[in-house]
């Protein structure tokens, strides 16, 4: 039975009866059910453990729950045990049962399903894990405590502490607290929350309003909007009651990208839990606040992470933006008033409330307050979502965190704020990471995505690639977006091809100009910017694609040959299996590499007939001896 | 509304507050190029030709002036070489997708473009949407949108078929700047081949004129209220 | 063709402009595209003339106007999987096929489509298929794959 | 063109640089002619005017309907002085004293008096020189402005105070001087007939002309009340009259190439036109009939030469 709060004393009443059920569970293992576990199968691990302790008869005693996302994608399926604080990655479903009888039963713990440290020692704890070790994790903290469909859980961590707080307050108040706490969003431009919400409540007097979460996470390389979620909704629900409470809105809707599937699903469910408890919907807690939010899923338009856009696409239309000399704030979504925040940014705000905006504004920078969740990605050892005061260096997130970059590869550059963001090179990674910060050095915070890249990488092939996606996101309103970004793409192309002329770069930066300035909307505004920044940090990429047409990377297609390094080639016949278009053959030569220390002379060397080579890559993947290389 | 003062190219100009500052430089007679804006539709700047530097002191910022609505004391230079290097920029793209239109090419020459640098294309369609904002702004009827979008948008017909909540009034032949949407009459229809429609057209009970397409009297029957009976059967000259 | 669906879907979203997207998300749901009879029905329903109905439609990369195949392969372009090398096993699998992004196989067994990132930058590169997930592909697994699903239309 | 009546008018151009206030006529289509015309045109022309009525009700001083620059002109000098301004223009510009990169349209404006009788040579010279002026003729079938004295573009038969009707006469004696296929053969680029009953289609050929490069002729039929001695809530019928019966086709010749502006597939009667107006009222049906016949040959051969016949 679902009981239906009236007031802040029954939610605390009943908080308290929760943490007692909680506590009386002897023991809990956590599944990351986030979506990158998904990929590793997490689900059958989950269907394993349900067998084992049902077969066990230990679901009384033992609690499963499936969590969000735990952040570290790279090492999943990942499980953490409690009380004992046993961190367990990389978990198979044939490891369920051991993990049940050793370590759930006696205590033991299983040595594979530990973390590896550098030095070769393992991790038992996640605290002991570098990736885990330097991070402040506050908005992503209830991902692993909370079943991420339960709204008992986050209930009984504290969540909905913030809530009645902050109906017991005047709006006015809590705005303020907001604007003193220095809460700046989290979507990517970075403007002081507090201003917007004061904006907005100030707009069209006796309008209705509208508070909107944006889940539109379009930044390729970013998905922490996404696991928070999947994860824990009712931190993103409670930062819009108290949000729409402060501006005085009665509407609210999570504008939410189709592609998150399972984002779609605990939200849904997350909003159901709270209407039927009376935490959303009509006179919330007995204040006389009425408030409901509506879920819109989005149709996979990366401009509608564009204000204006979401909005026109909110009201039925195509996501396309509006000039905001007239801001949304005042004339936003049905023309009312409206307030826009992104998912981390409404996570932020029950945080600022429980905790007071002194607590808040003690973390961070002195223009970036509070902690930021990256998500590092790309060529990096330890992928995943880190959560850090803003302020952390980059090197310290990319090096110490992220482990640096596999297979001994030389780290080349570090691309911030997704498609509108910029390359940064080695020698700025002490760059500490807050919005200003970054916005100098030619980049900018975006949602944070920060996609890690080696020395293979091409970066005229990486500023190619996001030129090549805003033209296909570009909404093609206005010219300079539409029409620049599309020829801008079309002399990149040029020049990954080999093709390029002496003055390209050089139009390239006078392209840039007059895109920036002019287009409509941000999208056109920093579409140049990937383009800019690797032209301002690797001049000498551009040039020897131009001038000499040489890939330095080795990724340029039209650049680079594949042949067979002669004294290490086995013949072992595994290119000529893989090669879709038989360009790589035997000779009639024998063979000089060994095999297992071996040379068999009735091998034949391969060689790769040049013209025939499509460049697919296989022969290299499928090379084990090293005798295929890229020139 | 209140009076306001602005200052435009060093001369300070009167104005109403939230007016469009392309509205104030036309009625002092500075030119201000335009490819999508129309008086009689809202501002929806995608031209972009229409920028202006607008001067905050320390830093300047480059707006639309069609749809920017002007406030006390701003300054703004209307031909200032920012300006003017950005607009033939914006001009040379607009010339590349539209080659061998005539209006775009006596733009571009007025803006000291002689050619695009770029690949050029034929389009006779510069995505200005006068056609579909006359559409539903003017006439209410809705008929066409844009298709896809980036550098796949177009203008189009629902489905690439007939538009099927076409009236025929012409108003988008009318209003399109390039001419490239066609209108073509015979004795008893009319024909819009871009939106796949023709129409036959009503004709006046008394002298035998075309009026015009039947669905749009009907159109019109269904709004205009408490007007003779018989009127639209009449052309203008015998009502 | 049976457009009783779309009364449905539309009642079920409260007949809401606000919802169009997500009607439309459903009715491709249920017809496996955006059939034309059912978005007329859709325009009528919300009040939204069917000019608008269909840019929206061919406006985001979601909908398709053309029927797709039994299985839809998405392989993602997302920055991270981009710098590990989906371009590659986008065009390994149009080879495999013969067809390219965007296309359906002849006999409408496997439409192939890219997506900007699903959000599992961590498995990349990320192939989905029919919303199952498979990360950290490969050339050999791509090929596996191709296989799998060619089978699957036999 | 003709039938974009509803919707068009909501979105034709609102700003007039011809401004309410003068002292035309009650009923006068001329003014809406000039007015139509003023809105096609613009802010960017330089307006150049013969002596006639339009110059006399748009700026008797110290007022003026005019807010584009504007020079009154003799009746014979005008086609030459716009043709001045023309060349002028081309020199500042050279000499960088004019740096709107805009082209500056040059239109030059008479009636008919002005354009067929007194100004005709001048005209006829700057067509021949190939000035880039729009040449724009008023024609309201006499010197209306003096006390409507016959001119050559006068109609057969109609009464003015110079050809008046009487037991001896039967008003003007000659056919209308057409001028339109005189200037037509200068073998200049643009040349066409308009009525302000017909607003859009005018407007068009307005707009259209001064796109052209090249001297351009508009001759435009404007319906006088006071001269025709008709009433003056029907000028804008009148206009329409005169067209239906094909007294005054609506037509373009384009690089020597005629194109029929509208067709009709039966005629209304002259007669139907004729009535309405005072000046015609002496004519008995037989004279009417005989004008009639006229009228029908030439609108034959005016489709022949567009190619319809």
């Amino acid at each position: 039975m679902t009981q239906i709060l009236k007031t802040g004393k029954e939610l605390d009443a009943l908080r308290e009866k929760l943490k007692k059920q909680r506590e009386s569970v002897k023991q809990t293992i956590t599944i990351c059910g986030g979506t990158g576990c998904h990929g590793y199968g997490c689900q059958k691990v989950i269907d394993a453990f349900r067998q084992e302790l049902a077969s066990r008869k230990l679901e009384k005693e033992v609690e499963l729950r499936v969590s969000g996302c735990h952040g570290f994608c790279e090492r999943g399926p990942l499980a953490l045990l409690a009380p004992s604080g046993i961190f367990y990655q990389r978990i198979d479903v044939a490891d369920v049962p051991a993990i049940i009888e050793k370590t759930v039963m006696k205590g033991e713990l299983i040595d594979k399903l530990l973390y590896v440290l550098e030095d070769g020692k393992k991790a038992a704890h996640e605290k002991e894990v570098p990736f885990y070790a330097r991070q402040n994790r506050l908005v992503f903290a209830n991902n692993q405590r909370i079943n991420a469909d339960s709204i008992e859980d986050y209930i009984a961590v504290g969540g909905y502490a913030a809530l009645p707080k902050a109906l017991a307050m005047k709006p006015e108040a809590v705005i303020d607290e907001v604007k003193k706490a220095g809460l700046r969003g989290r979507g990517g431009g970075g403007f002081p929350t507090g201003r917007k919400w004061e904006t907005v409540r100030k707009a069209q007097p006796g309008e209705k309003r509208y508070v909107i979460c944006n889940a539109d996470e379009g930044d390729p390389g970013a998905y922490m909007d996404r696991s928070l979620l999947e994860g824990n909704p009712h931190s993103v629900i409670e930062g819009m009651v108290i949000g729409a409470y402060a501006i005085g809105a009665n509407e609210g809707y999570i504008y939410v990208r189709n592609e998150y599937p399972l984002a779609v699903k605990n939200a849904r469910i997350a909003l159901d839990k709270a209407r039927e408890m009376g935490l959303i919907g009509k006179n919330i807690l007995g204040s006389g606040f009425d408030f409901d939010i509506i879920i819109s899923r989005g149709g996979g338009a990366f401009v509608c992470g564009e204000s204006t856009a979401l909005m026109a696409s909110l009201e039925g239309k195509i996501g396309e933006p509006r000039a905001k000399y007239i801001h949304t704030a005042e004339y936003g979504l049905w023309n009312k008033p409206s307030c826009l925040n992104n998912v981390e940014t409404w996570a932020n705000v029950p945080m600022i409330i429980n905790n007071g905006s002194e607590w808040y504004s003690k973390i961070g920078t002195a223009t970036s307050k509070g902690t930021k969740i990256f998500s590092v990605v790309g060529k990096i050892k330890n992928t995943g979502l880190v959560e850090v005061p803003m302020g952390v260096k980059l090197r310290e997130i990319i090096f110490d965190m992220g482990g640096g970059i596999p297979n001994g590869k030389k780290f080349k550059a570090v691309q911030t704020g997704g498609p509108s963001g910029g390359c940064i090179p080695e020698s700025l990674l002490d760059l500490p990471v807050d919005f200003d910060e970054l916005t100098k050095a030619g980049s900018m915070m975006g949602s944070g995505g920060l996609i890690v890249m080696d020395e293979n990488t091409c970066m005229v092939d990486i500023a190619r690639y996001f030129t090549e996606f805003l033209s296909e996101e570009s909404c093609g309103k206005c010219v300079p977006c539409r029409e620049g970004v599309r020829h801008m793409l079309e002399i990149l192309n040029r020049i990954c091809k080999g093709e390029g002329k002496a003055g390209d770069v050089e139009l390239l930066e006078e392209m840039s100009e007059a895109i920036t300035d002019a287009s409509l909307c941000a999208l056109g505004g920093t579409a140049p910017n990937p383009v800019l920044s690797t032209i301002r940090y690797f001049r000498n990429e551009y040039d020897a694609h131009i001038l000499e047409k040489r890939c330095p990377a080795g990724a340029c297609k039209a650049l680079i040959n594949y042949s067979v390094i002669d004294k290490n080639c086995t013949g072992c016949t595994a290119c000529a299996r893989v090669c879709p278009t038989q360009a790589a053959v035997a000779t009639d030569k024998p063979a000089q590499g060994a095999i297992k220390g071996k040379v068999n002379p009735k091998l034949k060397m391969h060689k790769i007939i040049d013209e025939k080579c499509i460049r697919c890559n296989m022969c290299f993947e499928a090379c084990k001896y090293d005798a295929v290389q890229i020139k | 509304m209140s009076k306001i003062t602005i200052t435009i190219d060093g001369e300070k100009v009167e104005a109403t507050a939230g007016e469009m500052l392309m509205d104030v430089c036309r009625r002092k007679g500075i030119f201000i190029p335009t490819l999508c804006d129309h008086k009689d539709l809202m501002p929806y700047g995608v031209c972009r030709i229409c920028i202006v530097e607008w001067d905050r002191g320390d830093w300047s910022k480059m707006i639309t002036s069609c749809n920017f609505p002007v406030k006390e004391g701003q300054v703004f230079r209307t031909n200032s070489e920012k300006v003017i290097r950005e607009r033939k920029m914006i001009m040379e793209f607009t010339l590349a997708r539209s080659s061998k239109t005539p209006e775009i090419i006596e733009l571009a020459k007025i803006l000291g473009v002689e050619s695009s640098r770029f690949p050029t294309q034929d389009e006779g369609c510069i995505l200005c949407g006068m056609c579909i904002r006359a559409c539903s702004e003017v006439v209410e009827a809705n008929a066409i949108g844009f298709a896809q979008r980036g550098s796949h948008r177009k203008i189009s017909s629902p489905f690439y078929h007939e538009a099927t909540d076409c009236i025929g009034c012409g108003s988008c032949s009318y209003i399109c700047p390039t001419k490239y949407i066609e209108m073509k009459e015979d004795a008893d229809t009319r024909t819009l081949p871009i939106w796949n429609v023709t129409f036959e057209m009503a004709k006046c009970k008394k002298c035998g004129q075309k009026i015009a397409p039947k669905k749009q009297i009907e159109f019109l029957k269904k709004r205009a209220k408490n007007l003779p009976e018989g009127w639209f059967d009449l052309c203008q000259n015998c009502r | 063709m049976d457009i009783s669906h779309v009364d449905k879907i539309c009642k079920d979203h409260g007949n809401r402009q606000d919802q169009l997207i997500g009607i439309l998300q459903d009715v491709q749901a249920q017809y496996r595209y955006l059939p034309q009879k059912p978005l007329e029905r859709v325009s009528e329903l919300l009040g939204i003339p069917i000019a608008q109905v269909f840019s929206v439609a061919t406006f985001f990369r979601a909908f398709s106007l053309e029927p797709r195949g039994k299985n839809v392969c998405q392989v993602c372009m997302g920055t991270a999987c981009h710098v590990r090398g989906a371009q590659r096993l986008l065009e390994e699998i149009e080879r495999g096929f013969g067809i390219v992004a965007g296309q359906t196989t002849k006999d409408a067994n496997v439409t192939l489509e890219t997506v900007n990132c699903v959000g599992a930058c961590a498995l990349g590169p990320v192939i989905v298929v029919n919303e199952e997930y498979h990360g950290r592909m490969d050339g050999t697994k791509t090929a596996k794959l191709i296989e799998d699903l060619k089978t699957k239309g036999e | 063109m003709s039938n974009f009546s509803v919707y068009a008018s909501r979105l034709a151009e609102k700003t007039e640089h011809f401004t309410p206030g003068h002292r035309a006529c009650v009923g006068c289509a001329e003014a809406l002619a000039v007015r139509l015309v003023a809105k096609a045109l613009g802010d960017n022309v330089i307006m150049v005017n013969a002596t006639g009525c339009m110059e006399i009700i748009s700026s008797p001083y110290p007022d003026t309907s005019w807010d584009v620059p504007w020079i009154h002109t003799l009746f014979e000098n005008t086609a030459a002085v716009a043709a001045g301004v023309e060349s002028a223009l081309k020199v500042l510009r050279r000499r960088g004293k004019v740096k709107d990169p805009r082209r500056i349209k040059v239109v030059a404006m008479g009636g008919d008096g002005a354009t067929a009788d007194i100004g005709f040579q001048a005209l006829s010279g700057m067509l021949e020189r190939g000035h880039d002026v729009l040449y724009i003729c008023y024609d309201n079938e006499a010197y209306m402005n003096t006390g409507i004295q016959r001119s050559s573009a006068t109609p057969f038969g109609a009464s003015t105070t110079t050809s008046p009707a009487g037991e001896k006469s039967k008003g003007q004696q000659t056919w209308k001087k057409n001028m339109p296929a005189i200037c037509a053969a200068h073998g200049i680029p643009y040349v066409a007939t308009a009525c302000p009953s017909y607003p859009f289609d005018l407007m068009a050929k307005v707009k259209k002309a001064v796109s052209i490069q090249g001297p351009c002729y508009l001759h435009v039929l404007s319906v006088c009340p006071t001269g025709w001695r008709s009433a003056s809530d029907l000028a804008i019928r009148m206009g329409r009259q005169a067209i239906e019966s094909g007294v005054f086709p609506l037509y373009e010749v384009e690089n020597g190439e005629w194109k029929l502006s509208m067709d009709f597939e039966k005629l209304i009667p002259v007669a139907d036109y004729m009535k309405g107006q005072g000046r015609f009222r002496h004519l008995t049906e037989q004279d009417i009939a005989g004008i009639q016949e006229h009228v029908t040959k030439e609108w034959h051969a005016l489709r022949k030469k567009c190619g319809l016949e």
